[in-house]
């Protein structure tokens, strides 16, 4: 009989997680927040973490939204979809929040929008894959720019620099394998044919065997379709290998941490990239140039580091939800109308308009090309 | 822990009436789903204590069978169209005749080169999910797992799903209890007391182990089926290398050799990370010392240990 | 020097030695007799300090050496050789003899190692031969003389040897057992173990009989050499003459 | 051709980090019959100290080697002293589990030292790598090769010529007789533990410079260090040098000849051919039979 | 039970037949070329000094080492490849010098382990608790029943294995061979760690078991034991036979003295 000690143990247990429940104050929206503030992505979590905290209380220090004062309730998914799914599940039962932004990654987005969709709770993902708004769910949007656009950017600018042949090496995750399925799937209709497709693990210490074998079929160019440190490895391995063809990079390694990894490797490295990486060479004209300034200056005197683009779909994220929240009294039925019809909003990662039909809102000018010289971004036309 | 042969004992129906209550009366999908995730994780840990506990074998790729058991059924309910209950059994079969193949040379393998053997197969059956992409979703994952019914009933998180886990937990916990009554059994509870001796009175136990290992994936495929259909959305990184860690300490945790332990340990390591959510950059720390100081400390796992605790205290207050 | 009084010893819960007394002195060569199974080699794990399971008094040098590690021993002066030869076999024959002087190379210093060294080599003339080779590569009366060896290397009051003659050939024992006697003629005090009681008698000063467990007969090894009742601590009370009596 | 002879220095460098992992992990089982599962997090405190000293400090590069190879030894002697040796029933599974535990905890305060952005590191000597056969070969993989080399070496060299690598050996082939002859075993196993968390931390220095360094690098190069040392077979030093260089150039080729995706699966398949043809590792020392 | 019918040729009356058997380890000779025969229904006693090679040579009869030349026929059915958990299904079972018994288990469970070579309920059997398998446990536990009365055990039953004193276990041990039915049970110094009084209901003990028909083989140190209960002993030194013959015989054959007290 000794088990039943055992279970009045479990008991207990089960009985010490129950009162918790939480209660919602009237005049408090409770937005939360799914990032991969550790593990893998933390590249991504960190930073959108850091601005949702840092524009709910800019929000709240204006008076809040219509009266009612924002609390951002945030949980780290550590990448894993299962601690997502426990996330998001936490923020729509027990924090009861009525909007939630995040995750950053696709797979984590992927497995919490069914959970969001059930209870009705407008979801703002930070992640870039397709799969997340085609097709459209009437509760789900997302603000980072899809693969397709960054696709597409890279495409036109080799199509403009006369490239025909490429290889490319992607990194064996999902950010890696949506970026090679646009990069093949839109190949022939840029008129560019891929020779060799080549992957590597996420924390591989060498990438020269894929090289050797890219560099051995000949391409005019590579793309490499990665996330940091892996990209960087890439470049340097590049270099060592006296690759003289260019090196293009996605938009995953848009950060100034990429140079200083890659050191002298990155020089003359071609990447697409949200302007934020940019703002001070953009016109003057160009409307995103002040959003973008008032963000930088905002992170950088509040956090250590860098400001990049990763934090910047958070930051979008937050005023998208913000504007929604504008006339809602709280209802999330008429915050996900006031998203879907939100039109000409500038935020940090290009100009959104949403519509029923798309859900993501953004057009390809989200991207710039840019290439680095001498260890700093340039713009390229 | 002598297991007589009663045919169910009170603390079933005790566990069988608690778990029922708070299916009854917990209405947060919150916590019901944090119990549902300790069932799912509770029949891992029921597969690989019998196999580790009993047989002394240890898999360091238990979450292989969880993987192939979650994507078995999502490509055959969500691509296919299948029944998901038939897919259900197809899961179940996958993994068994995997194990089957996989375990006859394994198990020859001892100690830390069983443990190799086995990493190596999780590793393979994880690279096999994420680089297949046409049929499995690869890395970024598979959508469009349907969602379960059974007539009227529709399986979705919250109370369903909450008791549909439950219900199969409870099945596998008095499988496994009958099982240790029988011959079986004691044949399986003599290997674990000492394997030559068991050798030695005719027990054919290589055998043995390879059925103990076919009945863990069995159950992990069970469990991998419960997932996805819970979820609706599987990626190759739920049931890699960490995961199968996990489901090893969730065992040792627990404690060997007890099906208690199974869910104890499966309790615990669950919500432990739910209650350092607070903690944020802390959790890893915090995670890794308690794992240290529980095997430290209570080396036999938390059900011997908190046992033990209990007649301690009984001891001195008499 | 060595005293040991009403020892016990389990494995387990079964008692393997019963209220075993004896003792050593200064200079002596002792044996202890018996047939296998008689508890001979766990005495001598609970006098090393191998066996933790025991109880009654064994003091050395009017120390009692209960709850001491085996190192500890072997500082306080008890060295073995175990049964088995166990020696490093993957070391060559000179560095399993420095094993043996570990604890004195702090203590000491080299010189006084280099000596004893040179001592042992002596001694055993083939390990000086074979000083380079690797100790399993060594015979097994090569192996025998390399354990002694290197238990002497701890320069021990008392030397400990555990079932020496073990497995080999009835010449090479003749020559292990006349090593030891010289050993002993040299001062060295040894407490023997032998399952080969004749040639251990004839070498020894006194000897103890165990029979399972018990200490069943002690005295001079002369007597003993020629007392009946160790034939029968050996093979057993004599069926025979019991059935010669019977058919009577 | 060309590429081949490119795969198979790709498939060395690569192997040879393995190797430097792999050596630390058999000379600890070797002494103890334990497998460190934290030893991965030991490569990555070697290098993020190795960043911090010589990058940010700016330490003379021996010093600040001297200084990563230290602080490795030292937290693995903390480890050992408070996780292993407190342990009240040191079976095997225990063991494992306290040393996963405490590669999470280890992994989880480098995170919150170093932070989780990843450092790169200079080589230690020109960027320019050096071609032969039409090859690159990269400087800091002659680096790595020469460190394990070395390493290996030293260990060797330290086991068959000096006393207290003799004693550990002895204590390593026969713990009775050790124990008799007045080894303190105990004392061989701390050691040990040093020596190998020292090894982790020697490959985290020399992979630095080729790889980013970060709180989570750690995890998968012990598991392939691991896996190394179990071709080699267990408890063999130059076994698990020659697993971590076959395990590097198998992945290699893998990834050269059939597909890169599928690289990783490719090497473990053979592992497991490897283990099931020869189950004690290609060069196995003595039977691992333990847990 | 499972006995294929004698090969012809062979005397049926001998139940073991060991011819010429040698067993290498790393080298050297562990076993030499050793013959000898048991007839059935009687107790042969194997004796020899320390490193004699009796263990070698009962693990090779157990199928736990196979030989690496030599014969070794089990009812006149040769053995040699035969893995050990068939011949306990063959009819050869042992007991072992240090108590090995299911620690976690009481008594009663020990024995039934012990029936698992005469038992059939498999895991779909247990699961499902199907009548055929009741049946069996009903029958399983009562014949468990009977062996422990049959050992003096009864008051047992219930008691954890490990917490019986020394010489129950002893007892028990031999307890849970016999649930295996054998025709050939192969003793491991059943008398160490007994006190004379154990060891006086050991020998009445097995001279019941020799009355249910039962050879018995019979490694011991306690010598007045063995002479007392062999019918046969055979002596082994340094891996070779030395002698074989009757108890008198064998004490008073020279070179086992001579093997066992030294030639010095």
């Amino acid at each position: 009989m000794k088990q039943k000690n055992l279970v009045v143990a479990i008991l207990v247990t089960i009985l010490w997680i129950l009162p918790v429940s939480g209660g919602m104050a009237a005049n408090v929206y409770k937005i939360g927040g799914i990032f991969s503030v550790t593990g893998r992505a933390s590249f991504l979590g960190d930073p959108e973490k850091k601005t949702m905290e840092m524009m709910v209380e800019r929000i709240n220090a204006a008076g809040g939204i219509d009266g009612h004062m924002l609390e951002a309730v945030i949980y780290d998914s550590e990448g894993d979809p299962a601690k997502a799914v426990s996330a998001v599940n936490k923020l729509i039962h027990k924090d009861k929040v009525i909007a939630i932004i995040g995750p950053s990654t696709t797979p984590t987005t992927l497995a919490v929008v069914n959970f969001t969709k059930r209870a009705n709770v407008p979801l703002i993902s930070c992640a870039a894959g397709i799969k997340i708004t085609t097709p459209v769910d009437p509760w789900v949007f997302k603000t980072a720019q899809s693969d397709l656009l960054a696709v597409a950017a890279v495409y036109q600018q080799m199509k403009a620099a006369g490239i025909k042949k490429i290889g490319i090496l992607t990194v064996s995750n999902a950010y890696g394998e949506s970026g090679k399925k646009q990069l093949l799937d839109q190949a022939e209709k840029f008129g560019i044919q891929v020779v060799l497709n080549e992957s590597f693990g996420a924390k591989d210490t060498d990438t020269t065997t894929q090289l050797a074998k890219i560099k051995a079929a000949g391409p005019d160019a590579i793309v490499c379709w990665g996330t940091n440190p892996g990209p960087a490895v890439v470049a340097k391995n590049a270099k060592q290998l006296k690759i003289d063809i260019p090196l293009y990079q996605s938009h995953g390694v848009g950060s100034p941490k990429f140079i200083e990894l890659a050191g002298d490797a990155a020089n003359g490295n071609i990447l697409p990239t949200g302007k934020i990486l940019v703002t001070s060479l953009l016109d003057d004209s160009d409307p995103q140039k002040k959003v973008l300034e008032d963000y930088q200056n905002a992170y950088e005197n509040k956090f250590s580091g860098n400001v990049s683009g990763f934090g910047g779909y958070a930051y979008d994220a937050v005023n998208l939800l913000a504007g929604a929240l504008k006339d809602s009294n709280g209802d999330k039925e008429k915050i996900r109308d006031n998203l879907e019809a939100t039109k000409g909003y500038v935020g940090a990662t290009g100009e959104f308009n949403f519509t029923p039909q798309d859900h993501n809102g953004l057009s390809p000018d989200a991207f710039v090309m840019v290439e680095i010289k001498d260890g700093t971004w340039t713009l390229l036309k | 822990m002598a297991i007589k042969n009663n045919y169910i004992r009170i603390e079933y129906l005790v566990f069988l009436c608690a778990v029922s209550a708070f299916g009854f009366v917990t209405e947060n999908t919150y916590y019901l789903q944090i119990m549902t995730f300790i069932g799912i994780n509770t029949l891992l840990g029921l597969g690989l204590n019998m196999l580790m506990g009993y047989t002394g074998q240890v898999s360091l790729g238990h979450a292989a069978f969880y993987g192939i058991g979650a994507y078995t059924t999502a490509i055959l309910s969500g691509t296919y169209g299948i029944n998901p209950w038939l897919s259900l059994v197809c899961a179940v079969a996958a993994a068994v005749f995997i194990a089957f193949i996989v375990g006859l040379p394994t198990l020859r393998l001892s100690g830390y080169y069983l443990a190799m053997g086995t990493l190596g197969f999780g590793m393979i059956v994880n690279i096999v999910i994420r680089e297949w992409a046409a049929v499995t979703g690869g890395a970024s994952g598979f959508v469009g797992i349907p969602v379960l019914e059974a007539g009227p009933l529709i399986f979705m998180s919250g109370a369903n799903y909450y008791f549909l886990v439950w219900g199969i937990v409870f099945a596998a916990m008095i499988v496994c209890r009958r099982l240790l009554a029988s011959r079986t059994g004691r044949a399986l509870r003599a290997i674990h007391d000492g394997e030559k001796t068991a050798v030695a009175i005719g027990i054919n136990t290589h055998l043995l182990k390879l059925e103990i290992f076919i009945f863990a994936a069995a159950l992990g495929a069970v469990a991998g089926f419960l997932y996805a259909h819970f979820v609706l959305f599987i990626s190759p990184e739920s049931f890699g290398f960490m995961f199968s860690i996990k489901i090893v300490t969730m065992v040792v945790i627990g404690g060997m050799a007890s099906v208690w332990g199974a869910l104890l340990g499966a309790t615990v390591l669950t919500l432990l990370p739910e209650v350092l959510h607070g903690f944020a950059e802390y959790e890893m720390i915090i995670f890794g010392t308690v794992l240290m100081v529980v095997m430290i400390f209570m080396p036999q796992g938390l059900t011997r240990g908190i046992m033990d605790m209990i007649r301690t205290a009984g001891r001195a207050r008499t | 020097m060595l005293k040991i009084k009403n020892l016990r010893c389990c494995y387990g819960n079964i008692a393997v030695v019963h209220t075993v007394s004896l003792s050593v002195r200064q200079g002596e060569l002792i044996s202890i007799i018996g047939a296998n199974g008689a508890g001979k080699s766990t005495l001598l794990g609970a006098v090393c300090g191998l066996l933790k399971n025991w109880s009654g008094d064994i003091e050395f040098k009017g120390r009692a050496l209960k709850g001491m590690s085996a190192p500890a021993i072997v500082r306080q002066g008890i060295s073995m050789v175990p049964e088995g030869r166990q020696i490093f076999s993957p070391l060559s024959v000179m560095d399993n003899l420095k094993m043996g002087a570990y604890t004195r190379f702090k203590k000491d210093g080299k010189h006084r190692v280099a000596e004893d060294l040179d001592m042992v080599m002596q001694m055993f003339p083939i390990l000086k031969e074979r000083s380079a080779q690797l100790a399993g590569t060594l015979s097994g009366g090569e192996q025998q003389m390399l354990a002694i060896g290197r238990a002497l290397m701890a320069r021990p009051a008392l030397l400990v040897l555990d079932e020496p003659s073990m497995g080999l050939a009835p010449k090479i024992v003749e020559m292990i057992f006349s090593t030891i006697q010289d050993l002993s003629h040299s001062g060295v005090t040894i407490l023997l173990v032998e399952q080969n009681a004749r040639a251990a008698l004839k070498i020894s000063d006194r000897g103890y009989v165990l029979e399972t467990g018990k200490m069943v007969l002690q005295g001079s090894a002369d007597e003993l050499l020629v007392d009946d009742d160790v034939k029968r601590a050996y093979l057993g009370k004599d069926y025979g003459d019991f059935l010669d009596e019977r058919n009577q | 051709m060309q590429e081949i002879v490119q795969y198979l220095f790709s498939g060395i460098t690569t192997g040879a980090v393995y190797a430097v992992i792999a050596v630390g992990l058999s000379m600890l089982y070797s002494s103890t019959e334990l497998i460190n599962f934290a030893h991965g997090e030991f490569v990555m405190i070697g290098a993020l100290v190795m960043v911090t000293l010589w990058v940010r400090i700016g330490l003379p590069l021996p010093l600040a080697m001297a200084g990563a190879v230290g602080a490795g030894c030292v937290s693995g002697l903390v480890f050992e002293r408070f996780a292993i040796r407190t342990a009240r029933n040191p079976e095997p599974i225990t063991l494992i589990i306290i040393t996963v535990g405490a590669g999470i905890f280890l992994k989880g305060a480098a995170m919150i030292i170093w932070g989780k952005d990843p450092f790169s590191m200079p080589a230690f000597s020109s960027h320019e790598s050096i071609e032969i056969f039409g090859a690159a070969l990269l400087p800091q993989s002659i680096w790595i090769v020469s460190a394990a080399l070395v390493l290996a070496g030293g260990i060797h060299l330290f086991l068959k010529q000096t006393l207290t690598g003799k004693a550990m050996v002895a204590c390593a082939v026969n713990k009775k007789a050790a124990w008799l002859s007045g080894i303190p075993s105990e004392k061989m196993g701390i050691l040990a533990f040093g020596i190998s968390t020292g090894c982790g931390a020697v490959a985290g220095i020399f992979i630095a410079p080729i790889t980013m360094s970060a709180y989570d690098m750690g995890t998968i190069l012990g598991l392939k260090g691991f896996c190394a040392a179990m071709i080699g077979g267990l408890g063999s030093l130059w076994g698990a040098f020659a697993g971590g260089l076959l395990l590097g150039i198998l992945e290699s080729l893998g990834a050269g000849l059939i597909s890169s995706g599928l690289k990783d699966a490719i090497a473990f398949v053979l592992l497991l051919l490897i283990l099931y043809i020869r189950p004690g590792g290609l060069f196995a020392a003595k039977e691992a039979k333990r847990f | 039970m499972t006995q294929s019918e004698p090969t012809p040729g062979i005397p049926a009356k001998q139940i073991l037949d060991v011819q010429n058997l040698t067993k290498m380890f790393g080298g050297v000779k562990a076993q030499d070329q050793i013959s000898f025969s048991i007839e059935k229904g009687i107790v042969c006693g194997l004796i020899g000094p320390n490193g004699a090679g009796k263990t070698t040579l009962f693990n090779m009869i157990t199928g736990i080492y196979q030989p690496d030349a030599g014969k070794v026929a089990f009812n006149g059915k040769d053995i040699r490849k035969t893995p050990a958990h068939r011949l306990v299904k063959a009819g050869i079972a042992r007991t072992f010098q240090h108590v090995e018994l299911f620690s976690s288990m009481t008594l009663l469970e020990n024995i039934l382990v012990g029936m698992h070579v005469r038992t059939q309920a498999g895991f779909w059997a247990a699961v499902t608790r199907i009548p055929a398998m009741k049946r069996e446990e009903r029958q399983s536990r009562r014949r468990a029943e009977e062996l422990l009365e049959f050992t003096g055990l009864c008051a047992d039953a219930h008691k954890m294995a490990g917490d019986l004193p020394a010489g129950r276990q002893k007892t028990a041990q031999i307890a849970r061979a016999l649930a295996s039915e054998p025709l050939l049970l192969l003793l491991d110094e059943p008398a160490a760690g007994l006190n004379p009084v154990e060891t006086h209901a050991l020998g009445k003990l097995i001279q019941k078991i020799k009355q249910s028909g039962i050879t018995m083989m019979l490694v011991e140190h306690d010598m007045s034991l063995v002479m007392e209960m062999s019918d046969k002993v055979v002596v082994l030194d340094q891996g070779k036979k030395l002698a074989e013959g009757t108890p008198r015989q064998i004490q008073r054959n020279e070179a086992v003295m001579s093997a066992y007290l030294g030639n010095g």
